[in-house]
C-alpha cells in the first residue's frame, strides 16, 4: 500500500509537469504522424517509380533516414546546422532554431521514411488484376494510385504502420536531448531530482497505456476494412 | 472502330502472338475462337496496352497508339496522356474478372463513369444500378465481390465495361461462369450494343454465341489468325484441318 | 580527424557489438515473432487474447525499462532460486531484451502479411487436407513473407540502431563507444558523423540482401507497381 | 585475495573515460586503485550507464559505486554512503568580456543552461526564479549539448560543476573565448557537500572505504592525482 | 461414397442453402445444375466443410463429421483430426482454381500428395508430370500460375485434383475456361474415373456433360433441389417449369 502511496504523492506533487510532458510527447506524437503520413505515400510511390531518376532520390531519401540513428539526426539537424552562420541567418532558422519545431520536423522525415516502406509493401501486395483493371478502364497513373492501389496497400499495410505509430510514441522521447520536455524528459529530471525510479516507471504504464489504446484503434480499423477480404 | 496491323508480342524467348492483323469497324462483332493457350487473352492485352506488344500497330477509331523503342529490344507507350485517353473509348471483361476487392459490386459499376468520365455522381448512380438490373444483380448491389458466387461475379464485371459506354468492347470469355439462361441474357445485350454501333471483340468459347451474334469470326492457332471469315461461311466448310478438328471437340492424337 | 582515428578501434569493436547483438536478436525475435503470429491468428481466444495484450504491451514500455527488467529483474528472480549461482550477463540479458521487443513488433508485421495472402489459396491448402501448420509454413508464410519484406527491413534497421538501448547495462555499443569518445574529446560532430557513416556501410550491405530476398520472394508474381 | 566490484561510468572525463585503446582512467579510478591496495583487495570496475548504477548495486551485481555520485537524502534511503569523497564546487561558464559573474544582476535577461534534474537546475529554480530575477534557463539532458548551445549562442552562460567545465574550457572552450564567469557559489542546503562512494545499506565495506578515504587523503595520493586534471582542490576540508 | 442430410446454410440473415440431402456412391457422377448464385459453390464447400453448415449431417464414407455447436447458434467442427483426415479423401477443383501463386504448375500438383499423403518426392514428381501431360501442359510445368493462360490455369488445377487420387471428388465448374475441344478431353478422363470407383460431385453448366457423363444429375434452385433423377429421364421431360425454363436458356420474366 506504501507503493500506492508514493506514486500517488508523486501523482500530487509533480502531476502538472508530467501532464504538460504528456501534453508535448502527445502533440508531437499526433503532429508528426500526420506530416510523417502524408509524406510517405508520395515517397513510397516514388520508390516503385519507373522513372531511374525519382526512384534513385526516394531510394537515397530512404537510405539515409533508416540507415541512421533518429538521435544522431535529431543532434545533426539541432545542434550540427546551428553551427552554420549562414544556416542562422537563413529563414529555416526560425523553425530550426525552436527546439519543439526542429524536433518536430525531424520526426516526421523519420517516420516518414519508414511508413513508406510499410506502404510500399502494401502496394506489391495489391493483385495485379485489380490494378490492371483500372488501367484498362482508364484511370490515370494518380487516380490508380489515388482510388485503388493506396486504399488497399493501406488496408494490407495497417498491422505495420501501428508498429511505426507505436514505435513513434517512444522516439519522441529523444527531443529531450535538443531541451524539449516531453513526458520523458520530465520523469527524467523528476528522477534525477529525487533519485528513484518512480516516476521512471510511471511514465512506462503511461506509455504502456497511449500504446493499447493505440493498438486497439489500429484493430478496430482493421476490423472494419476486414469485410471484403472474409470469405 | 478498331485496327490491328500485323501485331507480335513474346513472353521472354516464347513468341505467343504471331502476327495478328485485324479490322473491326462501327456495328462489329468479331468472335476470336482458339484453344487454351492459343493467345487470345493475350492479343486482347495487347490492344489496351495491359501488355506493350513487341512489334505491330493498334489504331483506335483512326487514332495511331504511338509506341517508343523501350531498353533492350522492347517496345513501351510513347505518350501516357494518348494511352490513357483512348483507354476510355476501351472497356474490358476480364478472364478472372479483376474486380476491385474493396468496392461493393454497385461502387465497382459506378466508378469509373465518375472518375474518369466524369459523370455525375447521383447519375452514374442510377445508370450503374440499371446496369446491374440489366444483369439482374438489383439486389446485390451492397455485397462485397467476395460476398459474391462466381457467375454472378461475371456479371459485375460486365456490367462494369457495359457503365463506360465504350467505341470498343473487349470480353474475354463474359459468359464462361454463366448458365445457358444467363448466357442467352447476355448475348441478347451483346447484340442490342453492336446495334448501337459499338465495336465488339469477344472471346469465347461459346459457339453458339460465334455462330448466331458474331458478324466475324476469327480462329487463332498458336498465336496466328488459322481461318476468317463470316460465322456462316466459317462454321458450313472450314480450310483448316486444326479448326475442323477444334469444332468437332475431338482432341488431337 | 587525429581523434578519429586513434578512436577507430573502440568504434570498430563497438560496431562488433552492434552486429553480435543484432543478428543474434534477430533470430531469436523472427521465431518468437512468429510464434506470437501463430498464436494472435489462432481460433482460440485463450491464445489470441493474451499474446496481442503481451505484445501491446512490450512494444508499448520504453525499451530502457524493458532491459533493466530483463537484466535486473531476471537475474533477482533466478538468483533467489539459484542462490546465485548463476550470473546473466549483459549480452544475454541485453539479446534477451531486444529479442522479446522485436518479436513483439515482427509478429505485428507478419500478422498484416498473413492476413493478405488471398483466402482462396489457404481454402484449397485446407481442402486438400493440409494440417494447420503445414498451411501456416507452406502456404501462408512463403507468400506473407513476401509482403512483410519491407517492414521486416524496417525493423531490422532499427534492430540495428537499438542496439544503443543495451548500454545502459554497460555494453558498449556502437552509438556508446561515440558517446564515449566525444564526451572525452569534446568533439561530438566528428564521431556523431562517423556513427552515421557506420550505420550507412550496415545498410548498403543489407539493402541489397533485403532487395534479392524481395526478388526471390516475388518469382511468380506479377507486381503491382507503376 | 578479496574482489570487490565497483560500478563507475566511461563517459565522465577527467574522472573516469576510456581512452582510445578502451582502457579505463581517470582521477577517481586511480584514487579508487590506491584504496583497493589499502584496503588489500582486488578491483574489478563494471561501467554501465548512471541510471543502472543503483540497480545494480541492488542487484549485487556491483558492490560500491564511484560515480561521482552526490549524496543526497533521497539516495541515502536506498543506500549507504561513505565518508564525503571529494567536493563538488559550481560556477557559470559564459564568453569572455560577457560582463557575466557571479552576481545574479549581470545574468538579467540572459539565457543559462543547465542539466536536467541537477543541483544546478534545483538552484535556479528554487533561489533565482525567472519572475523575480529574469533569468532563463534551458534544460539540457547532457553537458555536451550545453557546450554546443554556448558556442552557437542559443544560451550565454552555462552552470555545471566546476570540475566538469573545467575540462571542457580547457579542451575546447579557452579555445573559442570562454571561460569561468565569476567565483564559484556557495549553497549548502542545494549542492551539499560533495559525493560519496555508495555500497549496499548495511554492507560492511562502507567502513573500509572510509579507513580507506582517510588513508589516500593522508599518504598525498589524492592530491597527487587531483593535481594532474585540476589547478583547483576537491578535497572535502577536514 | 457420400450422404448428405438436410443441410442448411446461412450467410448472416439471407439463407442459401435451405435444406439438401444426396446421397452419392462409388461409380456414381452427380451432376449439380442450377442457375448463378443458387447455391451449387456454397454446397459443395459445406461438404469439406470450408464452409461451417448451420445444421445437416454430412458422412464420407460412412463416417460422420462431427459438428459441435459454436458460439451464437453456429456450428463448427468438432474434431480437428477428424476434419483433416477426411479432407483427405475430398479433393475439390474450384470456380477461381485458387492455385498457389508462389509455386509453379508443378509444385501445385506434387505439393499436397507428398505433404499430405506422404508420397515419396521422386516418385509424386513423376506422377504429377504424368497428370500434368493427362491435360496437356507438361510443358508448362515450370510456368508459376501468374504465366498461365486461363485455361491453363483451370487445368493445373484439375491435375491438382486428380493427384489426390481421392474418394470423392468436388468439381466446381470445371469447364468453365477451356474451349469444346478441351472439354471433350476433361470429360474423358471423368468418366475413366467414375469407372475406376470413385464418386463425383460436379457443378456444371455444360449440358452436354450432364447429359452423356452423369449417372445422376440434380437442378438447384434458390438453395432447395428443385428436381433430380437420371438424365436420361430428366432432359426429356421437367415436372418443374422452373428446370424447363433453364433448359430452355431463356431469360425469367
Ligand atoms: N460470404 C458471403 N456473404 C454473403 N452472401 C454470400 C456469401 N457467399 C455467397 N453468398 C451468396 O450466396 C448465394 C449462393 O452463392 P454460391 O456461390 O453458392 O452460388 P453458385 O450457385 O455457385 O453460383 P454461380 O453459378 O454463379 O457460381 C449467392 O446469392 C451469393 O451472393
Ligand atoms: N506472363 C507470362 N509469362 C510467360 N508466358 C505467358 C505469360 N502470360 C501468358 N503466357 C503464355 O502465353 C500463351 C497465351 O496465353 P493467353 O492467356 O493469351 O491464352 P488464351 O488464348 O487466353 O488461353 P485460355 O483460353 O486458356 O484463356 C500461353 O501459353 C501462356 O502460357
Ligand atoms: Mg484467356
Ligand atoms: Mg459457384
Amino acid at each position: 500500500m506504501s507503493l500506492f502511496n508514493d506514486y500517488l504523492a508523486l501523482l500530487v506533487e509533480s502531476g502538472p509537469a508530467i501532464l504538460e510532458g504528456l501534453l508535448i510527447t502527445v502533440k508531437l506524437l499526433v503532429g508528426s504522424c500526420l506530416v510523417g503520413f502524408a509524406l510517405s505515400v508520395p515517397l513510397a510511390i516514388a520508390r516503385l517509380s519507373t522513372h531511374a531518376g525519382i526512384r534513385w532520390c526516394a531510394d537515397v531519401y530512404s537510405a539515409v533516414f533508416r540507415g541512421t540513428p533518429l538521435l544522431v539526426q535529431i543532434f545533426i539537424f539541432y545542434y550540427g546546422l546551428s553551427q552554420f552562420e549562414a544556416v542562422r541567418a537563413s529563414p529555416a532558422w526560425l523553425v530550426l532554431n525552436d527546439s519543439f519545431y526542429c524536433g518536430l520536423v525531424v520526426l516526421s522525415l523519420n517516420l516518414t521514411a519508414y511508413m513508406a516502406e510499410d506502404i510500399r509493401a502494401g502496394i506489391m501486395a495489391v493483385p495485379n488484376g485489380e490494378k490492371e483493371a483500372a488501367l484498362a478502364y482508364g484511370l490515370n497513373k494518380w487516380q490508380l494510385y489515388r482510388y485503388i492501389l493506396i486504399p488497399r496497400a493501406l488496408t494490407i499495410a495497417t498491422p505495420a504502420l501501428g508498429n511505426e505509430i507505436i514505435a513513434q510514441l517512444k522516439s519522441t522521447a529523444l527531443v529531450s536531448t535538443i531541451t524539449v520536455l516531453d513526458l520523458t524528459g520530465v520523469v527524467r529530471r523528476l528522477s534525477a531530482t529525487s533519485y528513484t525510479t518512480d516516476a521512471l516507471i510511471l511514465a512506462g504504464v503511461i506509455y504502456a497505456l497511449i500504446t493499447l489504446s493505440i493498438s486497439w484503434v489500429i484493430r478496430w480499423i482493421e476490423r472494419r476494412n476486414a469485410h471484403h477480404f472474409s470469405r | 472502330m478498331l485496327v490491328v496491323e500485323d501485331l507480335h508480342k513474346s513472353f521472354g524467348q516464347a513468341e505467343v502472338i504471331k502476327g495478328i492483323s485485324l479490322v473491326a469497324k462501327r456495328h462489329d462483332v468479331v468472335s476470336i475462337l482458339g484453344s487454351s493457350g492459343s493467345g487470345k487473352t493475350t492479343f486482347l492485352r495487347c490492344i489496351n496496352l495491359l501488355e506493350t506488344p513487341n512489334a505491330g500497330r493498334v489504331f483506335v477509331n483512326g487514332e495511331l497508339i504511338k509506341m517508343a523503342p523501350g531498353p533492350n529490344g522492347t517496345q513501351q507507350p510513347a505518350d501516357a496522356d494518348q494511352m490513357v485517353r483512348i483507354r476510355r473509348k476501351l472497356a474490358m471483361v476480364f478472364q478472372q474478372f479483376n474486380l476491385w476487392t474493396h468496392m461493393t459490386a454497385l461502387q465497382n459499376v459506378m466508378f469509373a463513369p465518375v472518375k474518369v468520365l466524369g459523370a455525375e455522381k447521383h447519375e452514374a448512380r442510377q445508370q450503374a444500378m440499371a446496369y446491374l438490373e440489366k444483369v439482374g444483380l438489383a439486389d446485390k448491389a451492397n455485397h462485397y465481390p467476395n460476398q459474391l458466387s462466381g457467375g454472378q461475379q461475371q456479371r459485375v464485371a460486365i456490367a462494369r465495361a457495359l457503365a463506360m459506354e465504350p467505341d470498343v468492347m473487349l470480353f474475354d470469355e463474359p459468359t464462361s461462369a454463366l448458365d445457358p439462361e444467363l448466357v442467352g441474357e447476355v448475348l441478347k445485350v451483346m447484340r442490342a450494343l453492336a446495334e448501337e454501333g459499338r465495336t465488339m471483340l469477344v472471346v469465347t468459347h461459346e459457339m453458339g454465341f460465334a455462330r448466331e451474334v458474331a458478324s466475324h469470326v476469327v480462329f487463332l492457332h498458336q498465336g496466328r489468325i488459322e481461318e476468317q471469315g463470316p460465322p456462316a461461311d466459317l462454321f458450313s466448310q472450314q480450310k483448316s484441318a486444326r479448326f475442323q478438328q477444334f469444332l468437332s471437340g475431338m482432341a488431337p492424337k | 580527424m587525429d581523434v578519429l582515428i586513434s578512436y577507430l578501434g573502440q568504434l570498430l569493436q563497438g560496431a562488433s557489438i552492434t552486429l553480435q547483438l543484432a543478428f543474434t536478436a534477430l533470430f531469436f525475435g523472427l521465431v518468437l515473432g512468429l510464434l506470437f503470429t501463430a498464436c494472435k491468428l489462432s481460433s482460440l481466444p485463450l491464445l489470441r487474447v493474451p499474446v496481442n495484450f503481451l505484445t501491446s504491451l512490450l512494444r508499448g514500455i520504453p525499451e530502457f525499462l524493458i532491459i533493466l527488467i530483463c537484466y535486473f529483474g531476471l537475474s533477482n528472480l533466478i538468483n533467489e532460486h539459484l542462490d546465485g549461482a548463476f550470473e546473466i550477463s549483459p549480452f544475454v540479458g541485453g539479446v534477451f531484451a531486444l529479442s522479446i521487443v522485436f518479436s513483439a513488433y515482427a509478429s505485428e508485421v507478419f500478422r498484416g502479411g498473413f492476413v493478405a495472402v488471398p483466402a482462396g489459396q489457404i481454402e484449397a491448402a485446407k481442402a486438400y487436407g493440409l494440417s494447420r501448420s503445414q498451411v501456416f509454413f507452406s502456404i501462408q508464410l512463403p507468400q506473407a513473407w513476401r509482403i512483410a519484406l519491407p517492414s521486416l527491413s524496417n525493423l531490422w534497421q532499427s534492430l540495428l540502431k537499438d542496439t544503443s538501448l543495451v548500454s545502459v547495462v554497460g555494453l558498449e555499443d556502437l552509438l556508446k563507444k561515440a558517446d564515449m569518445a566525444a564526451q572525452f574529446s569534446k568533439q561530438p560532430f566528428v564521431f556523431f558523423m562517423a556513427v552515421a557513416v557506420i550505420y550507412f556501410l550496415f545498410l548498403s550491405v543489407s539493402n541489397p540482401v533485403f532487395a534479392w530476398l524481395e526478388k526471390r520472394a516475388s518469382r511468380g508474381y506479377r507486381v503491382a507497381g507503376a | 585475495e578479496k574482489v570487490i566490484k565497483i560500478g563507475t561510468l566511461s563517459d565522465y572525463a577527467p574522472f573516469e573515460y576510456k581512452d582510445a585503446s578502451g582502457k579505463l582512467m581517470g582521477m577517481e579510478i586511480e584514487i579508487g586503485n590506491a584504496m583497493c591496495k589499502a584496503m588489500k583487495a582486488r578491483c574489478a570496475y563494471v561501467t554501465m550507464d548512471f541510471d543502472a548504477l543503483i540497480p545494480a548495486l541492488k542487484a549485487k551485481k556491483i558492490d560500491a559505486v564511484m560515480a561521482q555520485m552526490s549524496i543526497t537524502d533521497q539516495r541515502k534511503r536506498v543506500v549507504d554512503f561513505t565518508n564525503l569523497f571529494t567536493l563538488a564546487p559550481v560556477q557559470y561558464v559564459a564568453k569572455a568580456g560577457a560582463g557575466i559573474t557571479e552576481n545574479p544582476a549581470t545574468l538579467k535577461g540572459k539565457v543559462v543552461g543547465v542539466q536536467s534534474g541537477s543541483t544546478h537546475e534545483t538552484y535556479l529554480t528554487k533561489r533565482l526564479p525567472k519572475s523575480s530575477s529574469g533569468i532563463d534557463m534551458k534544460v539540457y539532458q547532457s553537458m555536451d549539448q550545453i557546450w554546443l548551445d554556448l558556442e552557437s549562442g542559443r544560451v550565454d552562460a552555462a552552470f555545471a560543476d566546476t570540475t566538469v567545465s573545467h575540462d571542457w574550457l580547457e579542451k575546447v572552450g579557452k579555445g573559442k573565448g570562454f571561460d569561468f564567469a565569476g567565483k564559484p557559489i556557495e549553497d549548502l542546503q542545494i549542492f551539499g557537500e560533495g559525493t560519496g562512494i555508495a555500497v549496499r545499506k548495511g554492507d560492511p565495506l562502507k567502513g573500509e572505504f572510509n579507513l580507506a578515504i582517510s588513508a589516500v587523503l593522508k599518504d598525498g595520493t589524492f592530491a597527487a592525482e587531483n593535481k594532474k586534471v585540476f589547478p583547483f582542490s576537491i578535497a572535502p576540508a577536514k
